[in-house]
């Protein structure tokens, strides 16, 4: 049978690729954001295996709310992407570097 | 009517509130004829009212004088508790007295912003008064560390070339120490469940790995105040590059603000740290006496000589405090004890009036020359007599001539510690010989000779000084001589409270 | 569900700033540009009105709300008053720079409001659920505040660091709370503290979780080593934006420290107590070594307040309700130090140009007393240096440590505010003993001289008689 | 009479400071300071009397001879006073200061009449050298009398440092010679190398006795004799001894002992006035004048006095040979008063306190008039000064020639002169000393005998070679030879006529009677069983002693070397260089000094503050820790490198390290 | 049965994952992504989560990363130096994402996270009682009652990002030419004249 573990480790492999991911990304900013939703994917996952195995509909409530704030925080940040590419002609992070030190 | 009038309070803020109103006067600082009359007159008022202090004082009770109490931030138990007994009562005198001289010497001499000046003394006048009358360790921190502000800005402001390196390096040093101090507070807040009167630490029963620690933490902040060797550093610095006012205001008067740390908070709060480590300290002052005296001997710089030499002199402030231990385990005498540390404290106000002296000398010839080197000078004697004849009169204080006040404290303090140990009377002897040296070497060099040729036209055309200056000369003259002549009428003053505190301190161990 | 009225006038103020922002928004809308004037009004109007009902509601007690994830108490109360009263300060002193900048539209003061009501609604957190929303609805609104000087290179670089940083952080900050929940099994955090504090749980599991919250609080407060993104954003945001990021997120970041650890976790305050030792020593070591490099005076306080981020920790890791008092003393005397801060940047910043370098603030004595006399009390109380308020921040923090043991970590806290006080007085060296690169006056309107006096004035009075701001501290808890 | 000794010490201070610190004419600091000494010499004569011959107490109607005056400061039980203690060698002293001080203060009515000429025009301080030099000599008086009244080591310190300072501005007085600046530092200097060690004396008298008192002192004195004290751990020292010895050592100081010698020949640099007072008379004696006074401290110290002695003899003799090869005539009387103070300390050591103390006073009264003397020369050869360019002139001034001679023949010792019975006194004393078996008792019997012919061939050489012989002057200086004025040949007079009486006439009292007998002490076992039996028999008996054939000696080699065959010296000269080379050099002292003492002192300094403060302290911890800070800071800010992935990298970082630190260790 | 479609999607998951953070091409990355996001909506199917696993495959899939596509089109970008340096950080990234692994591993591994799940398929009896045991109906229950307060919050950070989103991108025409009459009146004589003394020559030379 399945144990919670299963689908904790899932999470836990999917947490650590995004944050992988945002480390080793440093030339395109959109897949940053695309790690960030990965991120939040993985907190998911943890909050409906918690939700299933604790028999308790508030974890996916709290994945709802999840969703919302992903989808809010998606469309800001891929404003300022714009914005950003609109001031800069790049979204190369390595070319955010106009601060430092 | 000393019960009716708050004096303590007022001497903190007449020159705090004073100093703000000259501040307000700053905005036609060209035209800044009220000012100079303005921040005298309050400086001298500042001085009228703390003479009561000395002569309503009672000389027969060890316990605070002029108290204020009144409660400050309640959350803290911090209260606004002020008072003094005869180890304070001198110092703070000795703060009125001085200002209204630093103010004097600064009268035409300082062009650049005139009311900011004045009221910087000012406002650091009150605050100096504060620290020496606060009895409440909170208020007494507050005053101490606010005091950094004025001098800080005095130095940058008014300052020499390398003002900048000078005023930063005397803040952070002195800072560095007293924050250490805080931690100590606040340890003894806790300690003596939430209360800061001072009075109530020196009754803690503190384990002695904790007297220990506080006892270094207030080393820290005292050591670099007063300042003892080897944090002695910022001291000639600040002193070169500090306008004349503020280097007579910092030997004069806050240096002492360390030893009287000392007094107030190290001997009683922590007796048997205290005693454990005076030897460290003794060794310290030894150094300063000594090694001090010889860095002195090659300095080129006037104020940094004389900067050097008031380390060195502190080193007998120390020296006298911590001799104590030794005497007693020697002699049992408290009433050599007693000289020692009273022959100190003698030395703490003897060495304000001289080397506030000295540095206004120094700052005669800067406001004529524009230069400190030793180098420009010489010949000095032959137009400038009047000014010579100050000059040396001081040098020779400082050199520890009886007769002088600078004598007194170095007499006692010798005296005290040979009961102590030979070698510790011996090596601080050797300030007979090299003070004298490092002092008239000076003296020879700018005061005595003639004036070169290529000096003609510099030192050839010094002009005397003039009343105002010799003013201010005199009166320092006036006191130096007086001291050393009599020195009784001090000495009584602080008898009871020194005595006070050496039972406190035999009592406790 | 019917939701009593009761419940609803505990929630009077944010609803009252809800509707307030929409209101401006729509009127941003449509009204000519001539009256951009009544945007700042009814901002002020807002901000006013909030605190009229927070503190028309004060009664002292603990209210709890709408399905126990409202929280009316004591804490909350103090908090928001002083998140009015810096939000107010911060609009009064940013109109002129607004101004000059084209920035002075509907939607700036739109999002400042649903920051506000962002950080009003963490105060009174009581839920993880409210607090992430609370949370995210202050990042969302910070995070298009930064950028919203659309045509600054480094204000939208700074916004896309930011935002991805912060995401990143409350990905963080989630993926603990999902712990937690599954350990716990409970979302609400007094119930989070009951099953603690049972104590059938195994502590290394709580502590993972744990790990991750505090991660995600560090970022926040900007606490070492999650600091990275906040000099940037600092000094990239446009100052008007700085000014309110660094004053008033300071509280909410506090009340979520608390709400989170002290609340829901303080049965792990010895395994939190531990993790905030190491963040805060780091925190004010790196804060207050790196500002001395700065010749940015935005990314100097920035630096600064990473170090402030390490001392206001200090207070919270003692884990003792004096400590929290004296914490939160020490946020709010920041916020105050650091609004006016900024304040006087913005003083000093006309159209074009931007007093941002160090050198900028030369000879400022010279130009203008007052100012550079206000900028100097700052700076001290910073510095912490009696008798200004910052000193009794300090003061407060360090005499927790110490009464709690920690007399190291007091003397290290100490030595590194000397090294601190370094950049403080470089500034004060600047305006006082160097010349001036201008001579240009220095221009302001009336109510913003008032204010930045006040201010700075205020720093000395209060801290001449601090009385009455420990008393508000140490009444709350 | 406590009034009367006040007024004593205070007129010359009123003097001093009306002279000094008011702008008054020339004339008025002269008649002020003149009258102000003038009266107290005559009140201290006064006072000698009722003492002296009345044997009155004189304080507390004439129930105690220690007066204090007011407290200084007081330590419980322990009281630092000043006060005065006036009995017989108070008195002598008094009158000797008094009297030499005021015929000094005429005499520098006539020599400083001119100083203008020393200055410089354009120098302000020279328009009032005159006044002040009144000022001072003025404050100089003051000074040494409160010296010798003092009733307590505080205020014999004070008095003692006093002179000093006051010596120090004289001799510096023509500040715009390099030489005199140099020599009054040098002088401070060494001086306050005795003063150290008197100092440490004074805090072990206190340490011992618990008081400063004389009196007290003195009377505890003998209980201490078992005392001792560790310097060095496990040496002990008698505690007596210890105190004796460093006291002594300011002694040496002051009164220019081997090796503090150094100070004295330099401090020739002042006005001829100032050496005869201060650097012959009166100051350099106070060493004597202590010692003499604390004689029942030194009587429980063989030790200390053994010391004394050998330190008296070696000055006596090698000083005496500095004499020889001197040409400035003022060095020559410098060489001689150091070699003179050698014969009184040694007379310390051999426990004849009263004869030093009578070779002091004798002394003060001869070796004031060779000064004046030559002063009165050096006026006459406007201020040259070298002997060499002088001969014949005793017939352009017969007064100073005659006074000279006088002065010259006391310094020798002819008999019925002064000097013969002090210094004779003092050969017996020793004597008798090396009869007891005194340690280097011997060699100063010897030193000394072997002295008396060096003082008298140097003394006759310097008269000879200055008032006989061959005019050796130019032509210019010649012309305008002449006698000194009034005020320069007056005071000539008056003191010729103690140097040539005072011996004879108070020899029995002093070292025979009971003058001294309630002021020295000398221990039962050290005081000699001779009796005096008339001056005429110690005279004859003088004849038939060495000294006197060796003052002879002395003489007729004086003569022979420089009125008959005047070759000779120059030829000795060229076969001796090496120890002509080294008496020129003063033994190697100055050399010595000033590379040991100054080169070294100033090396150290240098080291301590280049080494030390600049760059360790300065270099290392203050700027080093800054610096540090500041490369910190520096690597630090380096780590926010601007790029976002190592922002993140940063915070992954920091949830690993979290992690992995809490949750698995 | 239950397994292997866990481990499959999981598999599928993880790799389509691992691809987003690894291709050039951000095209292909947001594609993998909704491949990693309909996996997991099946593994949330597993988990009986229905309607958020529906959620997620509209609103994510069909809102959310079709407004990444659409950017990731709209910005022109160039894809060629998109993944120079790559390399360089891979082994320091796959090290730390493994040593975090591995850390959450031994954690999540625990004891504590093995118990079994409820059931994870539906049983018939539930299933008859469809309605009250359907996961939209349970979560309908709670988010307007329980969660009313959340809720709200939501709502307005949906509209704070609308706010924020469009007065971010939203441009003004730069090159509209509308005259403002106010300024026009407003203008005064010194804003656009400014006199210049000169000094007058007064000789020639």
């Amino acid at each position: 049978m399945l144990v919670l573990s299963d689908f904790l480790i899932l999470g836990a492999v999917l947490f650590c690729l995004s944050i992988a991911g945002i480390f080793l990304n440093r030339k395109n900013i959109i897949i940053l954001l695309m790690c960030i939703e990965l991120m939040l994917l993985a907190v998911n996952m943890n909050f409906i295996a918690f939700s299933h195995f604790n028999a308790d509909i508030a974890g996916q409530v709290f994945v709802f709310f999840i969703l919302t704030v992903a989808a809010a925080e998606a469309a800001i940040g891929l404003a300022i992407l714009v914005v950003l590419f609109r001031n800069k002609h790049t979204i190369n992070v390595e070319d955010l570097d106009s601060m430092k030190g | 009517m000393s019960a009716e009038l708050p004096l303590l309070s007022l001497l903190i803020w007449l020159p705090i509130a004073g100093g703000v109103w000259v501040l307000t006067q700053s905005k036609d600082s060209e035209d800044a004829l009220l000012v100079r009359p303005i921040a005298l007159t309050i400086a001298v008022l500042t001085f009228l009212f703390s003479l009561p202090l000395f002569f309503s004082f009672d000389i027969t009770t060890a316990s605070m004088q002029f108290e204020e109490k009144l409660p400050w931030i309640q959350a803290l138990n911090t209260y606004y508790h002020l008072g003094v007994d005869g180890i304070s009562m001198p110092l703070i005198l000795l703060t009125t007295f001085i200002t209204p001289l630093v103010i004097l010497s600064a009268w035409e001499v300082i062009k650049n912003r005139p009311a900011q000046y004045m009221a910087a003394f000012l406002i650091m006048e009150g605050l100096m008064n504060g620290v020496f009358a606060a009895l409440d360790a909170m208020l007494f921190y507050v005053f101490w560390e606010a005091m950094l502000v004025p001098m800080f800005i005095i130095i940058g402001v008014w300052g020499g070339a390398n003002r900048i390196y000078a005023s930063l390096k005397f803040f952070l040093y002195t800072l560095l120490g007293s924050v250490l101090m805080l931690v100590a507070l606040l340890y003894m807040y806790n300690q003596s469940g939430g209360q800061f009167s001072i009075l109530s630490f020196h009754q803690l029963n503190l384990s002695s790995t904790a007297q220990t620690l506080i006892f270094l933490a207030f080393l820290a902040a005292f050591a670099v105040k007063v300042p003892m060797w080897p944090v002695h550093t910022w001291l000639p610095d600040a002193h070169v590059e500090a306008p004349t006012g503020g280097s007579v205001v910092l030997a004069a008067i806050m240096l002492k603000m360390g030893t009287y740390g000392f007094l107030r908070f190290s001997l009683p709060i922590t007796p048997q740290a205290s005693h454990e480590l005076a030897w460290f300290i003794i060794l310290l002052s030894l150094i300063a006496v000594v090694y001090i005296g010889f860095v002195a001997l090659v300095q080129q710089d006037m104020k940094k000589l004389i900067a050097y030499s008031s380390i060195s002199h502190m080193g007998f402030v120390t020296l006298g405090f911590f001799i104590m231990f030794a005497i007693l385990q020697n002699t049992q005498s408290k009433d050599i004890a007693a000289m020692g540390i009273e022959g100190a404290m003698i030395q703490m106000i003897s060495h304000g009036f001289i080397s506030g002296a000295l540095f206004l000398c120094v700052g005669v010839l800067y406001d004529r020359l524009h230069s400190r080197e030793i180098s420009t000078y010489g010949g000095v004697a032959n137009t400038m007599p009047r000014f010579a004849m100050f000059v040396v009169l001081f040098a020779m204080a400082n050199a520890g001539l009886p007769g002088t006040s600078g004598f007194v404290g170095e007499f006692m303090v010798i005296l005290s510690s040979f009961q102590a140990n030979f070698w510790i009377a011996f090596l601080a002897s050797t300030t007979l010989i090299l003070g004298a040296a490092y002092t008239l070497w000076m003296i020879k060099r700018v005061i005595y000779g003639s004036i070169a040729d290529d000096k003609m036209e510099t030192v050839g055309r010094l002009t005397d000084i003039n009343a105002r200056e010799t003013f201010i000369l005199a009166i320092l003259a006036l006191a130096v001589l007086f001291f050393g002549i009599w020195p009784a009428p001090l000495q009584e003053v602080m008898h009871v409270s020194v005595m006070n505190l050496i039972e406190h301190v035999t009592r406790s161990q | 569900m019917n939701v009593p009225m009761s419940e609803l006038y505990v929630l009077l103020p944010e609803i009252f700033v809800l509707v307030m922002a929409c209101v401006i928004l729509l009127v941003s809308v449509y009204i000519p540009e001539q009256l951009r004037e009544l945007n700042y009004q009814l901002a002020q109007l807002t901000v006013i009105g909030a605190a009229v009902f927070t503190l028309g509601n004060s009664t002292g007690s603990t209210v709890v709300v709408m399905n126990s994830m409202f929280i009316h108490d004591p804490m909350s109360i103090v908090l928001k008053a002083f998140i009015y009263l810096i939000t107010f300060t911060v609009f009064l002193y940013s109109r002129q720079y607004l101004q000059d900048r084209d920035l002075y539209k509907g939607e700036y003061f739109v999002l400042s409001l649903y920051a506000m009501l962002g950080m009003q609604i963490m105060v009174s957190a009581c839920h993880f659920l409210t607090l992430y929303l609370g949370l995210e609805l202050l990042s969302l609104s910070l995070y298009a505040m930064v950028a919203m000087q659309r045509d600054s290179q480094q204000a939208t670089e700074a916004a896309m660091k930011y935002f991805i940083l912060g995401a990143l952080a409350s990905g963080m900050l989630l993926y603990g709370i999902s712990m937690l929940y599954g350990i716990t099994g409970t979302l609400e955090l007094q119930k989070l503290s009951a099953v603690i504090a049972e104590g059938n749980i195994d502590n290394k599991l709580l502590v993972f979780g744990l790990v991750f919250i505090i991660v995600g609080l560090a970022f926040k407060l900007g606490a070492v080593p999650f600091h990275m993104w906040l000099p940037d954003v600092y000094q990239g945001a446009p100052t008007a934006v700085t000014l309110f990021i660094s004053a008033a997120p300071k509280l909410a970041a506090f009340s979520l420290l608390m709400r989170f650890l002290v609340d829901g976790l303080s049965g792990l305050h010895s395994d939190w107590q531990a993790i905030l030792i190491i963040l805060s020593i780091l925190s004010m070591g790196l804060g207050n070594i790196v500002a001395i490099a700065q010749t940015n005076i935005k990314r100097m306080l920035a630096y600064s307040a990473i170090s402030h981020a390490g001392y206001l920790m200090l207070g919270i890791l003692t884990a003792t309700k004096d400590g929290y008092t004296a914490s939160m003393f020490y946020t709010i005397v920041y916020a105050l130090m650091s609004m006016g801060s900024f304040g006087v940047i913005l003083l000093l910043s006309r159209a074009g140009f931007e007093a941002e370098r160090l050198d900028d603030f030369k000879g400022l004595n010279e130009r203008n007393p007052w100012y550079a006399f206000i900028m100097m009390i700052l700076m001290l109380s910073m510095a912490g240096l009696p008798p200004m308020l910052g000193f009794w921040a300090k003061w407060s923090v360090l005499n927790q440590i110490v009464l709690s043991g920690f007399v190291w970590l007091a003397v290290l806290a100490v030595i590194f505010s000397v090294i601190g006080a370094f950049y403080y007085l470089r500034v004060i060296k600047l305006m006082y003993f160097d010349k001036p690169e201008s001579t240009e006056a220095i221009v302001a309107n009336a109510d913003m001289r008032i204010a930045i006096s006040l201010n700075g004035l205020g720093i000395l009075a209060l801290g001449l008689f601090p009385q009455m701001l420990f008393q508000i501290c140490s009444k709350v808890f | 009479m406590e009034f009367i000794c006040l007024l004593i010490v205070l007129l010359p201070l009123i003097g001093s400071i009306g002279a000094g610190l008011f702008t008054v004419s020339r004339k008025t600091a002269h008649w002020l300071t003149n009258t102000c000494v003038g009266l107290s010499f005559f009140l201290s004569v006064y006072v000698f009397k009722l003492i002296v011959l009345d044997k009155l107490l004189p304080f507390h109607s004439g129930t105690s001879n220690e007066l204090t005056l007011y407290t200084w400061l007081s330590f419980g039980k322990l009281n630092l006073e000043v006060g005065f203690l006036v009995d017989s060698l108070t008195a002598m002293m008094m009158v000797t200061v008094t009297f030499v001080s005021w015929m000094v203060h005429i005499y520098t009515i006539g020599y400083m009449s001119d100083d203008e000429h020393n200055w410089s025009d354009k120098s302000l301080a020279g328009k009032s050298s005159y006044q002040r030099f009144f000022s001072y000599i003025s404050l100089f008086t003051f000074s040494m009398l409160m010296l010798v009244m003092s009733n307590n080591f505080l205020q014999l310190f004070f008095g003692w440092e006093a002179v000093g300072l006051v010596s120090y501005l004289l001799i510096g007085f023509w500040l715009q010679r390099d030489t005199a600046i140099y020599a009054n530092l040098k002088a401070f200097l060494v001086n306050r190398v005795g003063d150290f060690g008197f100092l440490l004396g004074i805090a072990a008298v206190l340490m011992y006795f618990n008081t400063l008192d004389y009196k007290e002192v003195f009377a505890l004195a003998p209980s201490l004799s078992n005392v001792s004290i560790e310097i060095f751990p496990d040496i002990e020292w008698s505690a007596i001894t210890i105190i004796c010895i460093f006291l002594f050592i300011g002694a040496m100081g002051k009164s220019a002992q081997v090796p503090l010698h150094v100070w004295l020949p330099d401090s020739m640099e002042g006005p001829t006035p100032i050496s005869a007072l201060i650097h012959a008379a009166t100051m350099v004696t106070a060493g004597v004048f202590m010692v003499a006074r604390m004689s029942p401290l030194y009587e429980l110290s063989t030790t200390a006095l053994s010391f004394i002695l050998i330190v008296g003899a070696i000055t006596a003799l090698f000083m005496g040979f500095l004499g020889l090869v001197q040409n400035d005539i003022k060095r020559v009387v410098a060489y001689s008063t150091l070699s003179q103070l050698g014969y009184m300390t040694v007379a310390l050591g051999a426990s004849a306190y009263a004869a030093g103390v009578f070779h002091l006073m004798t002394h003060a009264f001869f070796k004031a008039l060779l000064f004046l003397a030559a002063g009165s020369v050096i006026i006459a050869m406007h201020h040259e000064q070298d002997m060499r360019k002088m001969g014949g002139l005793r017939k352009y001034m017969p007064i100073t020639y005659i006074t000279a001679l006088l002065g010259t023949l006391a310094l020798t010792g002819v008999p019925f002169f002064s000097g013969f019975f002090s210094k004779d006194a003092i050969i017996e004393a020793v004597h008798f000393s090396y009869e007891e078996g005194r340690f280097g008792a011997g060699f100063a019997y010897f030193s000394l005998v072997f002295g008396v012919f060096i003082t008298s061939l140097y003394s006759f050489r310097m008269f000879f070679l200055t008032f006989h012989g061959k005019e050796r002057m130019d032509e210019h200086t010649r012309k305008h030879l002449h006698e000194s004025p009034v005020v320069v040949t007056v005071p000539l007079i008056l003191l010729a006529i103690p140097s040539v009486l005072i011996g004879a006439f108070t020899i029995e009292a002093m070292l025979y009677g009971d003058f001294f007998e309630s002021a020295i002490h000398v221990a039962k076992e050290h005081q000699s069983s001779h009796d005096f039996h008339g001056i005429s028999t110690f005279v004859v008996h003088g004849l038939t002693q060495p000294p006197f054939w060796l003052v002879l000696a002395g003489f007729v080699t004086a003569y022979s070397l420089y009125m008959q065959w005047t070759g000779l010296p120059a030829l000795i000269q060229s076969k001796f260089v090496f120890l002509h080379k080294i008496l020129l050099d003063n033994y190697g002292f100055d050399r010595f000094n000033s590379w040991f003492f100054a080169g070294g002192a100033r090396g150290l300094g240098t080291l301590c503050w280049s080494v030390g403060d600049v760059k360790l302290i300065d270099g290392l911890l203050v700027n080093g820790s800054a610096k540090v800070i500041g490369i910190f800071s520096q690597v630090f800010r380096r780590i926010q490198t601007g790029f976002l992935s190592q922002y993140a990298f940063a915070m992954i970082i920091g949830l690993l390290v979290l992690l992995g630190w809490f949750v698995h260790f | 049965m239950i397994k292997l479609i866990f481990y499959f999607f999981a598999a599928t998951l993880v790799f389509s994952s691992a691809r987003v953070i690894t291709v050039r091409n951000p095209v292909h990355a947001a594609l993998f992504l909704v491949l990693a996001f309909f996996s997991s909506a099946v593994i949330w199917l597993l988990l009986q989560a229905e309607f958020l696993a529906i959620v997620l495959v509209l609103v994510y899939v069909g809102a959310v990363m079709v407004l990444f596509l659409f950017v990731v089109m709209m910005l022109d970008i160039n894809l060629t130096t998109m993944r120079v340096g790559f390399a360089r950080y891979l082994f320091t990234g796959i090290l730390v994402g493994f040593l975090i692994l591995v850390e959450m591993f031994l954690v999540l591994d625990s004891s504590f996270f093995h118990k079994e799940g409820l059931a994870l398929l539906p049983s018939i009896e539930s299933a008859k009682n469809l309605e009250s045991s359907s996961n939209t109906f349970a979560l309908a229950q709670v988010l307007y009652t329980n969660y009313l307060y959340p809720f709200e919050i939501a709502a307005v950070i949906l509209l704070v990002s609308m706010v924020a989103a469009i007065a971010l991108t939203m441009r003004r025409r730069a090159y509209s030419r509308n005259q403002n009459p106010a300024q026009q009146v407003e203008i005064k004589r010194t804003d656009r004249v400014r006199l210049v003394k000169m000094p007058s020559s007064t000789s020639a030379d």
